[in-house]
């Protein structure tokens, strides 16, 4: 009886609408925030290693990436914010990502610039099949697509939360 | 034979969706399974009857390796199709918002 | 394998005709994902776990982001009866997917059998690519080294649709 | 391996996130940054035009070499034919982009709007240049994702509902060109369009190829929206900002639906005769609905949307002329013509068409309305619209000093020749009513009333705007030069030795 109080099952507790609102920024019960804090930074990391191993086992940048957003877009809805933090949050992602993509593109336009002059070149060596540290540039790709996909998907996320809380008013 | 002619028979039923539907969500559902479909298809297209994924164990070589190519070409689909659906998401709220329904037979300014 | 494969294709037929009919839309929407983790099943079975790795995380930020769409609104699909109009729509959609099916399968009479596939183009992917590319996952050889054009492209696809998402969700469009 | 031809990709991407990361910061460094971009583009794809046009030029990405002469990476492929295609590409954007600096200072986020502008010149040029089928397909969908994002730039009911119409028949396109390029995979196990012409050429399986075709045809043709698949075309091409419009009527729908379908056609299928007939056929239906259609329009901008129709009604027609007589193996050199006869029109209807949109977009720029009943007497205060937009209305209606009469006269006359009398006929009464709907533009708009009805009166537009639309309207007096024979052969001749000659365009691919 105690702990229903607090269980957040969606749909509408005593007069608070968890579905969306003004409420929900506030972030949701103490249960989710503790429980949020112990899985996300286990999320987070768990990102990382799909994305840093993308070359040895499955996964790559795009499965570590959205596995990345998917921590943030959990904290975000668990703790909540203010919305001119919100806002701020969109624009510093925004720049992460631009810049993310644009080192994407120089990765790919340095084999153009020297290595042996061809776009796309994989101009590093390729080390020992299985070493953490091998197969040149994939690696690098690997990360910088990461980067570049968890900040997109944040973004999507964030606008989406702006635009009601704005529409709203 | 039978897997291929079920997929293509998700992918009409995508297509009746998108066709006969007339709510904003319903239409992108359809699209979704669509999606799917094809995802689906190119899979079946790179599969070999006892290969393994292709994952090189330099310990083990010689083996039979599904073709990696048209898993390559889903993996870009897919963000691809994630891409659009974003999009199309963005657009749906946006007229909920000026029209207050998910109804295509109500959001009718424009001709033709 | 291809019973297996065709099983769970049933189910997500039925689940995909149940989605597009459902009159909650809540419920359409949790349908359509459940479809898209048949799809992650299905990918297993077909030895492709990047696939169904990417699979499994990308349906589910969809379903956030669907479900976040769908929660806010009435729910309900405004259900009519079915018009004159409507009628001779289904008819001719039916009609038009009889004779699709009926075409693909004629089509499809003379390629290669589920598991039966040749190599062309992917063959020096295979032998040999881990040499070339150095990473020992082919698909990432393939995405990001041979067809690194390609991912470049998918990534700027991605980026395209946050500026456009920015750029929809804007509440004033002219000053 | 011509270095050039990674840049016309790799450039327009950098701008973007240039754009989106300085723009931030520093404010009026967006419009010009994109102008300047898109300047040196045409500069660099004039120079391919004159002094690389007539030959294949391929440029290995990764410098994946071919192995037993089956290409493992992906080809970039610069010959006669896309080349022509990327000079329209920038050159129309570049002035579209020049234009936007006046134009759509009255809409916020002018940073987001640049950027998707170099995304969607971006992904243009990709999908022309490039050798490889599911490359096409991503460019694509870069190209056209950011169409959908600038036709709901405005942000109104108009805006949002074309932009949802258009995603919702684009993604279908998309998934059909999908599915057919799997269905590709599946028979010839390899994606490059040269390769792929090699595998087709053995073994022939009558109903595959016939699905696979319709396929491409229906998933491309929605790109192109040639007519039963035209649903989406008047509203976004009506609802987008002037420049965009431009954009879409004047470059994109041929750049991603018909140049593909083109390419395709001659270049990796065998042509059949079905197909042929199949395509005159919608060629013909598109120009003569289209042109029906533009009959009973009062806004300006849905005028031209149907005219678009029906002049792509044109290209497409004329192509399937030669592709009939081509799969028929008679009258070669009547082939040539016709196809000489399409080309000659898409790069036409690229000038002037764009810039009609242009004119139209300058109308509402000063009296916020596209109705025509609302408008009138504007020849006084406009002079500059006004004269350029008579020429472009008559250079669309094939009067002669134009460069529209040249085109159509030349279609006209290969349909003669080619013995398909009522096709020439059709030609020329839609040209006619053509003519009638652009003299009724005319009228209404700039000379119908003695005076503007309304307060306060409106005056020529801004310097770039007004300089965009001169350069378009001496363009569309300088293409009629492509009919003597030396501008052709520079111009036009390599097109068409590309597409005529099946065997030269992968040969030349997989031999280099």
């Amino acid at each position: 009886m105690y702990g229903i109080k607090y269980f957040p099952l969606g749909g509408k507790r005593k007069g608070v609408d968890i579905k969306g609102g003004k409420d929900k920024m506030k972030g949701m019960t103490l249960i989710v925030k503790k429980t949020t804090q112990l899985i996300a930074g286990m999320i987070f990391l768990y990102g990382i290693y799909v994305i840093v191993h993308g070359h040895l086992t499955p996964g790559g940048g795009f499965a570590g990436g959205v596995i990345i957003a998917g921590a943030f877009i959990l904290v975000t809805l668990a703790f909540g914010s203010d919305f001119l933090k919100l806002v701020k949050e969109e624009m510093g992602t925004t720049i992460v990502e631009n810049i993310a993509i644009i080192t994407v593109i120089l990765i790919a336009t340095a084999g153009f610039l020297f290595g042996t002059k061809i776009f796309f070149n994989n101009f590093l060596p390729k080390g020992i099949i299985g070493d953490l540290v091998s197969a040149g540039v994939l690696p690098l790709y690997n990360i910088f697509v990461g980067i570049e996909v968890a900040a997109s998907i944040f973004i999507i996320f964030l606008s989406l939360i702006i635009f009601k809380e704005e529409s709203q008013k | 034979m039978i897997t291929y002619i079920l997929c293509f028979m998700l992918f009409l039923v995508g297509l009746y969706g998108a066709v006969t539907r007339r709510n904003l969500v319903k239409i992108a559902i359809s699209l979704s399974i669509m999606e799917f479909s094809t995802f689906l298809f190119f899979a079946l297209l790179g599969y070999i009857d006892g290969g393994v994924a292709p994952i090189v164990n330099p310990a083990e070589p010689n083996k039979i390796y599904v073709d990696p190519l048209p898993q390559a070409l889903v993996l870009t689909a897919i963000v691809i199709g994630l891409a659009t659906t974003a999009l199309m998401m963005a657009i749906i709220i946006r007229l909920y918002r000026k029209y207050g329904t998910f109804d295509i037979r109500e959001i009718k300014n424009l001709r033709g | 394998m291809e019973l297996a494969i065709s099983v769970i294709l049933g189910f997500m037929i039925l689940g995909a005709i149940y989605s597009i009919h459902a009159k909650d839309l809540l419920s359409a929407v949790i349908t359509c994902g459940i479809v898209g983790y048949g799809l992650v099943i299905c990918f297993l079975l077909l030895k492709a776990p990047d696939l169904a790795i990417v699979q499994i995380v990308v349906e589910t930020i969809n379903l956030i982001i669907m479900v976040a769409v769908v929660l806010d609104s009435s729910r309900e699909e405004s259900y009519s009866k079915l018009d004159k109009q409507g009628i001779v729509s289904a008819i001719t959609v039916f009609v038009l997917m009889a004779v699709l099916l009926y075409f693909f399968t004629v089509a499809t009479r003379s390629l290669d059998e589920l598991g039966k596939s040749t190599l062309r183009m992917a063959g020096p992917y295979i032998e040999g690519a881990a040499a070339k590319t150095g990473s020992a996952n082919l698909v990432t050889g393939v995405v990001f080294d041979f067809r690194g054009y390609d991912t470049m492209g998918e990534a700027v696809v991605l980026v395209t649709a946050v500026l456009g998402v920015l750029t929809i969700l804007r509440l004033k469009g002219k000053k | 391996m011509n270095p050039l031809i990674p840049l016309f990709v790799i450039t327009p991407l950098a701008a973007t996130f240039l754009i989106m990361i300085i723009g931030r910061f520093i404010k009026e460094f967006n419009k010009y940054f994109t102008s300047l971009t898109l300047l040196i583009l045409v500069i660099i794809s004039f120079y391919c035009l004159f002094k690389t046009g007539g030959n294949v030029s391929v440029y290995k990405v990764g410098g994946w070499e071919p192995i037993n002469r089956i290409p493992i990476g992906i080809y970039m492929v610069m010959d006669g034919f896309s080349t022509i295609i990327v000079c329209i590409i920038n050159s129309i954007g570049f002035l579209s982009a020049f234009y936007s600096i006046s134009y759509i200072k009255r809409y916020t986020a002018e940073n987001y709007f640049y950027a998707l502008f170099c995304l969607m010149i971006a992904g243009m040029n990709g999908v022309v240049l490039s050798g490889d089928l599911f490359n096409i397909f991503v460019f694509l969908e870069i190209s056209v994702i950011s169409a959908y994002s600038l036709v709901a730039f405005g942000v109104e009911k108009n805006e949002l509902e074309a932009s949802f119409k258009y995603q919702v028949l684009g993604s279908i396109a998309s998934f059909l060109i999908l599915f057919g390029i799997g269905f590709i995979y599946w028979k010839t196990r390899t994606l490059n369009i040269a390769d792929i012409k090699e595998a087709f050429s053995s073994g022939y399986d009558k109903s595959y190829y016939l699905f696979v075709q319709i396929l491409m045809l229906s998933g491309f043709g929605l790109k192109a929206a040639i007519i039963p698949f035209h649903a989406w075309l008047p509203d976004a091409h009506s609802s987008a900002p002037s420049p965009i419009s431009a954009m879409l009527s004047g470059v994109l729908i041929k750049a991603v639906g018909i140049y593909v379908i083109i390419r395709l056609f001659f270049n990796m299928f065998i042509i059949s005769e079905e197909m042929a007939i199949l395509i005159t056929t919608l060629g013909t239906i598109s120009m003569l609905i289209g042109g029906i259609l533009m009959i009973g329009q009062w806004d300006v901008k849905r005028l031209f949307a149907y005219s678009s129709i029906c002049q792509i009604g044109y290209v497409v027609l004329s192509v399937g002329i030669g592709m009939i007589l081509i799969s028929r193996g008679l009258k070669h050199d009547v082939a040539v013509l016709s196809i000489a006869g399409g080309l000659f029109h898409l790069i036409n209807h690229a000038a002037f068409k764009s810039l009609l949109f242009l004119n139209a977009g300058a109308i509402e720029y000063r009296t916020g309305t596209r109705d025509l009943k609302e408008i009138g007497g504007l020849a006084r205060y406009m002079p500059v619209t006004s004269s350029t937009s008579f020429i472009a209305s008559m250079s669309i209606s094939g009067i002669p000093p134009f460069n529209g009469f040249f085109s159509k006269l030349i279609i006209i006359i290969a349909a003669i020749m080619a013995k398909f009398y009522l096709l020439a006929a059709l030609t020329v009464i839609v040209s006619i009513i053509t003519l009638a709907s652009f003299l009724k533009f005319q009228r209404y708009a700039f000379y119908d009333k003695q005076e503007y009805p309304k307060e306060p009166k409106p005056k020529e537009v801004p310097f770039p705007m007004v300089f965009s639309m001169i350069v378009l309207s001496i363009v569309c007096l300088l293409l009629s030069l492509l009919v003597f024979p030396g501008f052709r052969d520079a111009v036009l001749t390599p097109a068409i030795d590309i597409l005529m000659d099946p065997l030269k365009y992968s040969s030349q691919i997989i031999g280099l």
